[in-house]
């Protein structure tokens, strides 16, 4: 089994970025949409809990998110990947269950 | 019909704050009726949801948490509780209903549906189900 | 492969629903099947066709209607949920003694066995809430 | 003392309602003075006749209702929220070509400006929000 | 000028009751209401933090929500007011202005 | 009409992922009408709603960040923002939108709206307002 895990809002706000990557298991996914895509840039507090996840998650983050609130691409973690609705599709489709962090 | 599922409904949040902990319940009772395999995981502020001695006169709305103690009626006996979650807010199982099940294949004995987990379990526990219902 | 969707808030106020019609959107035009939408919570609040948003915003409502009516979508709002918030239908309005209905065209009201039975008959649900 | 109120989300989803009814319930009691109750954002859905909630829980709509015409309260709904979201009363239905209309009992539509004022003539302004 | 931040969110949740506490001056009063209520109980994660603002600030928590959420007062951090709606009232008319953190 | 209040709009939720930010932005433009004395507070998530170039044009939202830029015009010009909130968001001021307004009683010098401020600093201003609009 594999599974992809959403979150939707800012790390410095809520607790669910922290949350969902202490629930994910080594091979995981994790896709930051909406507000959740801050918790992909690089420089702010919670920017470390993301990198040292990464050994474990592959994260992503929905690229039409980050340029509605001015984000660019320099400024996310390295290791992240960008993907469009098309490819939040995808995701859900290659992971057996879809867990949102809400 | 396909197969059986592993249905999880995960619990997340405090209740009476906001309904989406009374309305997940509503969806578990009626979805015990489709015979499915049903977890509930409860963890973060979602542990407040069982919490005992809940009182709601004084704030005018409808105390739910007795509805908890009839889950196992309904077949719904596996219920996941994050220590973790407990530890964080300064909470052990005896804060908890004691939510139980009679189990028909043995005698009707009375058994604890709560099992007290570590958040390495729970994560295994949202990997391995089929369908996660989050609120 | 076949897809059904949750979603647990009403519109414009958070972004649920407009990630919810993106995805929705993408999975159909990308060759997915989508078995059925379930509004919950707030989110029956999508099925209102009394809503007026301003003229250079985006209609919510209106999107999902047409999306229903493009793909032949089965939009459901949860009867339990909608009552509680007043969105109802004809007939709800008429058993609950209430003389208008607001509904939307291109969605139904109807029980909570709807969001189980698109759980288990779809290969994935997803869930966009707050 | 006079005091305002102002609601930003809606019933039953969230516990605003019912603390700041129960809040101006008790002020009012106390001999306190209300000078408006402002409903914005979700806060509209307030003003809905057409919820049917479970007879064994609370009517939030109609409490509000019933505790406007014993104190003579001023409950609006801001009109811009309103349209968002499909709350409208007979006026605004017709302005928007709209079929029919859903405004409860003893809540009326109106502008920003009415919540500026409240602010401004009132002792002290409370949000109560998610 | 004397000022009453209201809090009603859990601590474990969302950043607000940490936000209000670093935003209160001394002499200001909080009071929790609703999930904030969560946040004057002892032995969680959070408990230092507002045992720690006690010297500059008064807290108060809102009776009817402790018992909805079933939260003995015995558990409630020393030194925390109870108040109900009446008491709810008479602080927001004591202080001269009101913010709720949402 | 009283005399002159102090009015604080107080900004801590992100744009677009709820609409709390849109429609208190609308509350500023109306309340701009009043003469009342205003000011606006940007902290915490916050300080992201006046961020440098958002496009909304892929989530199919209108972009309400230009409307910022008017303020000025409607004499809306004592802008905080928060220090400790953009520090932790690994943000400056740089990343701000320019946001500025003409000096009338001096020869309508063009000046910046912006202040940022300390987290002590930002405390005072709260208490010192007569009415706190929290979205």
């Amino acid at each position: 089994m594999s599974q992809l895990h959403t979150v939707n809002k800012s790390p410095l706000e809520r607790n669910t970025l922290e949350s969902a990557i202490i629930h994910a298991i080594k091979g995981n996914a994790l896709l930051m949409i909406e507000d959740g895509v801050y918790g992909a840039m690089q420089g702010t507090h919670k920017s470390a809990m993301v990198s040292d996840a990464m050994d474990n998650i592959s994260f992503y983050v929905m690229g039409p998110d980050l340029k509605a609130r001015g984000i660019d691409e320099a400024r996310i973690i390295e290791g992240i990947k960008i993907v469009d609705y098309s490819g939040f599709v995808a995701l859900v489709a290659e992971h057996d269950v879809t867990q949102s962090w809400l | 019909m396909p197969e059986t599922k592993k249905f999880l409904y995960v619990n997340r949040k405090a209740p009476y704050g906001t309904i989406y902990a009374l309305e997940a319940l509503e969806v578990v009772l009626i979805g015990a009726a489709f015979e499915q395999d049903v977890s509930l995981a409860f963890l973060d502020d979602g542990v407040y949801q069982i919490t005992k001695g809940q009182d709601t006169k004084g704030i005018g709305m409808k105390n739910f948490s007795p509805t908890y103690k009839a889950l196992g009626d309904y077949d719904v006996n596996k219920i996941y509780v994050e220590q973790e979650s407990l530890d964080a807010r300064g909470l052990t199982l005896d804060d908890l209903l004691p939510l139980t099940w009679e189990d028909e294949d043995d005698d009707w004995a009375e058994k604890d549906s709560i099992k007290v987990i570590s958040a390495a379990e729970m994560a295994k526990i949202m990997e391995q189900s089929d369908v996660v219902f989050s609120f | 492969m076949k897809f059904s969707v949750m979603i647990s808030e009403g519109p414009y106020t958070h972004q649920a629903s407009d990630t919810a019609y993106n995805f929705t959107k993408a999975a159909l035009e990308d060759g997915h099947e989508c078995f059925r939408i379930f509004f919950y919570h707030d989110g029956v609040n999508n099925g209102t066709r009394l809503a007026s948003p301003p003229q250079d915003d985006r209609n919510i409502i209106n999107r999902w209607s047409a999306l229903a009516k493009e793909y032949a979508l089965d939009l459901v709002l949860c009867v339990a949920a909608a009552q509680r918030r007043g969105i109802a239908d004809a007939d709800e309005a008429k058993r609950n003694g209430k003389n208008a209905d607001n509904i939307a065209p291109g969605f139904r009201i109807s029980g909570l066995g709807q969001l189980i039975e698109a759980g288990i008959q779809s290969d994935r649900l997803i869930t966009f809430g707050d």
